[in-house]
């Protein structure tokens, strides 16, 4: 796995995430209750949850996709809170999305292309493309293939690396192992893994809570829209009501 | 022991029986003869728009081919009169007919398609019946269209070429309308109807052929449309191609829209503005057409689920009023035996 | 019962309530508008005076705008003008008219419901206007049911199918049916070089088809080849697919039958497609409508034959020149075919309330009849034909007008006239052509 | 005969042109916002009649009649999408189905109130006509149909490979993955209404000198321009122009060999049986279509 040339990443090097108190109404229903998360600058902090626990909801929240209700949201010293998530992208914050959400009838080329739309420097973009494909070998053979013509595995990578285009700060990455054969769970674990070395804040959700506990330097785990348990990554799976509820052990 | 609920019951009986009652003599009341006019119109699209209801309300597509039904049943009776001198039992019984055969014909393309897809393929149906009307003038007397002979039998002793008889005529077929769309809602179809609106896929993965419910609520749209044709067409004993244009669609998508779509107030609701609205705007003349697209668009913006959902709310809180009282009272009976 | 009833009372309760609503405006409405013709003292008890309201019902919009919105404006016209010189005159009282106007837009429902109101909310036993035949021949099926309470006196809607309809004998029409024999056109067409005649009509038109179908009988008499019958609709605006065959059938003339604004969209097709043969239209229109869509080169060697009464010089009294003034000063638009058709439909009226020297309807509808074309006021458009007895009407109440045949004039950008040529077919024809479509239609 | 059915052919590609023009702006919108935008219709013959009134009534010349007759009609559909589409985009379906249409009444009767119903034409300055073999194609016909060509082009060469094109598309096929990756949804679609109603300008200007307008016309456009989109499924340039094509040759050639009657319906006949075999369209791969 070689690692990501030098210039992509020194837009990564100071900032942190701060969420405080934040809260989610669907309609009436209030689903998050006033959460707080810290993301170290660098670090690969991870959320994990059962299946409905509010994790996708606080990601879409961050990038400014659903209206919070309470609290506030901040990133590198500015709010993103209340702000639309076209703006959200302009600081720096990028979305893996659940389920990849990919453009099924745009070439996998084009869809990268996207990926680096808040930036206008061309000839930086083509640079950028150049050590995405070496980073993901697979994609250069399939570059002007329909992206929704692709597997499962590809389309992970096609849906990581087009967040990494925009050249991001922070990286949020929702279930990326999800629908994905285990030994592409590895690969995608080392990939976060070596995106986190380069310098990039990495908020990582996920329901596979083996995968997210292993990788993180900091967990919190979220319950019914409230952090029930926060701590290291080690310190968290060796509680054993942890391992009972997450790892099956 | 009355309770609540069986008081409630007897209470909207006696509004039905009194509300029946008073449509029965309605010629009465009404003296005008101009505005029972106006009340046969709009029982006749009541019909028209109870059969827009099946399709649009009950499986959530919006057809825009009523219209072409409308005139389908009111050209099949027509002309069957006009040339075979068949009488207005025959003729409706044809339109009947017609309505099954066009339903099916007219269904099967348009029904393979979805949501917008399948409004602007049943528009495209209504512009196509309009230009075949208007442009078979040898059997349809084209643009200007034709006239018929007023109908010369009577019912129960009323001559139905007067206004009176006619009204009778079509509050018995408004009556049957709201019967039977009723009576196939609660039957066992009729719950595999909605069930194609909520969610196809489901409705199918639970054994409703979904495309036969689609089918058989378009054919009975049709044919109720039909049938609104031809009383229209043996009560006015004139009609052209104009009438039923792709500019009338509007006038069929506004009144379901209005009334509500799904209910089976909506209808009522819905034809009775659509045929009032442009008299009391009659005043505006030249600027009729517009003060009508207006108030249609106003109408969208204010209600966008329609009347009859806040009359509905309005039906059920004066229900509740009345009868929290006599709970109260039921109540204090029950505790102090 | 139980299950559904609680559906079905909201359903009975809402038409309820609608009901009664509606039942409440027709109690109050009922009284409130005038009734048909009511006299009375003038306040400083000088002559007395009283007023008398007609109904209006015309197409001001839709697609029949076209001939009803200046039949509209016609007879506002005639009516202003009479009501200035003091209105109509009965014994000592001098009724100034009233009008109350309906949109039909030319549409079969439509004209029921305008007729209906007219009738039994406003109370008007006289309904004039009528300029498109499909409201027309609808409003005809209610007038021969309620032959008590209305006259209709129709001006443009010129369908030959509104007479078989007149069997209670309380229609009358002044504008010239479209039955008539066209034998002097088709000579005056030989005269300008019309040999091979192709013919472009809207033949789902029972006026036009009639028409059409009249003109190519008279093609053989007169020793014309006709090379084709092409058709088109209402409000066509793409006449290249016609125009094409009609020329590579080797037409070396065309006659166009149907609407202005059709024909003028063929002359100019034709002229697109680089051919410069007479083209004959069976239409009228002034000239400024003829050049919204022709430019001026294009109209030479162009031709009309409608009944045009206001062309200037039809009669060498000057009254069709009078009528064009007074029609531009009022609606500062040139008169077309249908105004002044409406404009003679309010003299004749006139002329039939002062003949009757009575306010009652029936009264004035009888001595209608018996009018002569000597009681009309010289200022009517059209030269009406007095029929045996120096009668207006024939005894199926309808009028007869000649024909006249214009010329384009690439000086004065207007038709000019060319010939006064055919006469309509004439009270005999019409008759044979009624009674044979009442038969049909089993009246 | 030979020489009529190339006349005819020629007549077909003129109006399928105009068909294309108007299909293009239709499929554009209806892929990014879902919209079925009945109102494009009048955006058409406000275009038309204001040609006519810069040109015969105030006497201007051609050209800067025509850029500012478009320019007006954008203007009117960009403040259609901003003022009426937009606060609708959250309720039901219906509404935005009715609003469309209501919008398209209203213009149909402001039009008939200010211009009347008579039916008015620009009249085209060149035109003088050009005989290729026995056929006849004037030179102003021989303009809209290069000019067509030419703007279809460059729209496909847009739409293709800049990143304003990538952006339309992305927005259509996945609305919240544009939304993240920094699109600004509310942009693109007004610069996506804005070029849909350019085009229909265009094509309300080239239909009014051709042939003619009447207040109606528009409903009678806009429908075709369903037909066309819905012929060939979505979103799919190189198709929008070869359906609109089918279109104008279908009625050209079907007035000619069967019925002049039935001319306007032949369009929609071929519609209903593509409905039966091909619900998504012609020439589309199956698209997911979210309602």
């Amino acid at each position: 796995m070689t690692p990501l040339s030098r210039h992509i990443w020194e837009g990564a090097k100071k900032s942190v995430l701060k969420i405080t108190g934040m809260s989610f109404k669907y309609g009436k229903v209030e689903v998050l209750h006033g959460i707080s998360i810290n993301a170290e600058k660098g670090k690969i902090t991870s959320l994990i949850g059962a299946n409905g626990a509010g994790k996708t909801t606080t990601m879409k929240a961050i990038m400014g996709l659903m209206p919070i209700s309470g609290g506030t949201i901040e990133w590198d010293g500015t709010t993103l809170s209340g702000k639309d998530p076209s703006d959200v992208a302009k600081c720096g914050v990028a979305l893996c999305p659940e389920g990849r959400q990919l453009f099924p009838n745009m070439s996998v080329y084009e869809n990268l292309l996207m990926g680096a739309y808040t930036r206008k420097d061309k000839e930086e973009i083509k640079e950028t493309i150049e050590s995405v494909y070496q980073w993901f070998p697979r994609l250069v053979d399939r570059r002007n293939q329909m992206a929704g013509t692709l597997s499962g595995g590809e389309q992970e990578m096609l849906a990581i690396s087009r967040a990494l285009m925009s050249k991001p700060s922070l990286m949020l990455m929702d279930e990326p192992s999800w629908g994905l054969a285990p030994i592409l769970v590895e690969e995608v674990g080392e990939i976060i893994k070596s995106i986190n070395a380069q310098g990039t804040t990495v908020l990582l959700v996920e329901q596979n809570a083996q995968m997210a506990l292993d990788l993180a330097d900091y967990v919190y785990v979220l319950e019914t829209g409230k952090i029930v348990l926060e701590g290291a990554g080690a310190e968290v799976s060796a509680n054993e009501e942890i391992q009972q509820a997450y790892l099956g052990v | 022991m009355i309770t609540g609920n069986n008081a409630k019951k007897h209470f909207v009986n006696v509004i039905l029986i009194v509300i029946l009652v008073v449509f029965i003599f309605l010629p009465k009341i009404v003296t005008v003869s101009y505005y029972l006019h106006l009340i046969v119109m709009s029982l006749i699209w009541f019909i028209l728009i109870s059969g827009l209801n099946v399709i649009q309300g009950y499986t959530g597509y919006v057809s825009m081919c009523q219209i072409a039904f409308y005139g389908i049943g009111a050209y099949t009776s027509g002309l069957l009169m006009k040339n075979l001198h068949w009488g207005l039992g025959q003729g409706i019984l044809a339109a009947v007919g017609m309505g099954l055969i066009v339903g099916t014909i007219i269904g099967f393309p348009s029904l393979r398609t979805k949501g917008h897809y399948f409004s602007i393929v049943t528009l495209a149906f209504t512009m196509l019946m309009f230009t075949i009307l208007r442009g078979w003038s040898g059997l349809t007397g084209g643009i200007v269209g034709f006239a018929v002979r007023p109908v010369s039998e009577s019912l129960f002793g009323i001559p139905l070429n007067t206004r009176q008889g006619y009204y009778y005529l079509v509050l018995i077929f408004a009556v049957l309308t709201i019967l039977f769309v009723k009576r196939m809602t609660g039957s066992r179809t009729g719950r595999a109807i909605i069930a194609v609106r909520e969610n196809e896929n489901l409705a199918s993965s639970i054994g409703v052929n979904v495309f036969a419910m689609k089918l058989l609520a378009f054919d009975i749209s049709a044919v109720l449309g039909c049938i609104a044709g031809a009383l229209y067409m043996h009560y006015v004993n004139f009609v052209s191609p104009a009438g039923f244009a792709a500019e009338y669609a509007m006038n069929t998508l506004l009144a379901g829209m209005v009334g509500g779509v799904g209910t089976l107030v909506g209808p009522a609701i819905g034809s009775f503005i659509v045929i009032f609205l442009p008299e009391m705007l009659r005043a505006a003349a030249l600027y009729r057409q517009l003060a009508f697209g207006i108030v249609l668009i106003i109408i969208v913006f204010a209600l966008p689920h329609g009347v009859v959902r806040p009359l509905t709310k309005l039906w059920t809180w004066a229900l509740a009023k009345i009868f929290r009282k006599n709970n109260v009272e039921e109540a204090t009976l029950a505790s102090n035996k | 019962m139980k299950k559904g009833s609680m559906r079905i009372g909201k359903v009975l309760l809402s038409v309820l309530l609608i009901a009664v609503l509606t039942s409440m405006t027709a109690a109050c409405g009922g009284s409130g508008s005038g009734s048909g013709s009511d006299g009375g003292a003038d306040a400083d008890g000088g002559a007395k005076t009283g007023t008398i309201v007609w109904g209006v019902d015309d197409s001001l919009t839709g697609t029949g705008a076209g001939s009803g919105l200046p039949s509209y404006q016609g007879t506002v016209l005639a009516v202003e003008q009479v009501n200035a010189e003091g209105g109509i005159q009965i014994g000592d009282t001098s009724y100034t008219i009233q009008l109350k106007e309906y949109d039909n837009k030319s549409d079969a429902s439509e004209a029921v419901s305008t007729l209906t109101k007219l009738l039994d909310v406003d109370k008007v036993h006289f309904v004039i206007g009528w300029g498109s035949s499909t409201a027309t021949l609808a409003a005809a099926q209610i007038a021969m049911t309620r032959q008590d309470d209305v006259t209709m006196v129709v001006g443009n809607g010129r369908t030959p199918m509104l007479m078989v309809y007149n069997t209670q004998g309380n229609i009358f029409r002044s504008g010239t049916g479209n039955v008539y024999d066209p034998i002097g056109i088709v000579q005056y067409m030989k005269e300008v070089g019309c040999n091979k005649t192709g013919v472009i009509a809207m033949m789902n038109d029972t006026a036009y088809s009639v028409s059409a179908k009249q003109y190519m009988e008279k093609f053989e008499e007169c020793g014309i080849e006709s090379v084709g019958l092409e058709n088109f609709e209402a409000n066509d605006t793409d006449f290249n697919t016609q125009v094409t065959k009609l020329l590579h059938a080797g037409a070396d003339s065309i006659l166009t039958v149907g609407n202005i604004i059709e024909s003028a969209t063929i002359v100019r097709t034709i002229r697109e497609q680089g051919s410069d043969i007479p083209i004959v239209n069976f239409s009228a229109g002034t000239g400024s409508q003829w050049l919204g869509v022709c430019t001026n080169e294009q109209m030479n060697n162009c031709y009309t034959t409608r009944p045009w009464a206001s062309a200037i010089g039809a009669t060498d009294d000057g009254t069709q020149e009078a009528y064009t003034e007074a029609y531009i000063a009022r609606w500062n638009d040139s008169p077309a075919q249908a105004d002044c058709q409406a404009y003679d439909d309010v003299w004749i009226m006139k002329a039939a309330y002062e003949k009757a020297q009575s306010t009652d309807p029936l009264e004035v509808r009888a001595a209608m009849k018996e009018l002569k074309v000597s009681d009309l006021d010289p200022r009517c458009v059209d030269a009406f034909e007095a029929l045996d007895g120096d009668k207006l009407f024939d005894e199926f109440n309808q009028a007869y007008a000649p024909y006249q045949c214009m010329r384009w004039s690439m000086e004065e950008k207007t038709w000019t006239l060319a010939a006064v040529v055919g006469r309509n077919l004439g009270p005999a024809a019409h008759r044979e052509y009624v009674l044979e479509q009442r038969e049909k239609e089993g009246l | 005969m030979s020489t009529m059915v190339l006349q005819q052919v020629i007549n077909g590609i003129v109006t399928g042109g105009l068909y294309t023009l108007i299909a293009m702006g239709l499929s554009q919108i209806f892929g990014v916002l879902g919209i079925s935008h009945f109102a494009h219709g009048s955006v058409v013959i406000i275009a038309g009649y204001l040609g006519y009134t810069f040109t015969r009534v105030l006497g201007w010349a051609l050209f800067p009649s025509v850029i500012l007759s478009i320019i007006c009609c954008t203007v009117v559909g960009l403040l259609m999408e901003r003022f009426a589409y937009r606060p609708m985009m959250t309720k039901p379906q219906i509404n935005i189905f009715i609003l469309a249409l209501g919008m398209l009444f209203i213009v149909d009767n402001l039009a008939e109130m200010i211009w009347g119903p008579d039916p008015l034409a620009i009249q085209a300055a060149s035109n003088v006509p050009i005989h290729i073999g026995p056929a006849v194609l004037t030179t102003f016909r021989l303009a809209v149909v290069l000019i067509n060509f030419a703007v279809l082009f460059g729209l496909w060469g847009l739409m293709k490979f800049t990143k304003l094109g990538r952006s339309i598309r992305a927005m259509a096929q996945n609305r919240e993955a544009a939304k993240i990756l920094g699109v600004n949804l509310n942009q693109t679609s007004a610069l996506v209404f804005g070029i849909g109603s350019a085009l229909a300008g265009l094509c309300g200007i080239f239909y009014t000198s051709m042939i003619q307008i009447v207040p109606s016309s528009g409903g009678t456009l806009v429908l075709k321009g369903f037909a066309v989109m819905i012929l060939v499924g979505l979103g799919n340039i190189p198709g929008t122009i070869v359906g609109g094509l089918i279109m104008g040759l279908v009625e050209s050639l079907g007035a000619t060999f069967i019925s002049e009657a039935f001319k306007d319906s032949y369009g929609f006949l071929v519609l209903i049986l593509a409905m039966l075999f091909k619900p998504d369209g012609l020439f589309n791969r199956k698209t997911q279509i979210k309602y």
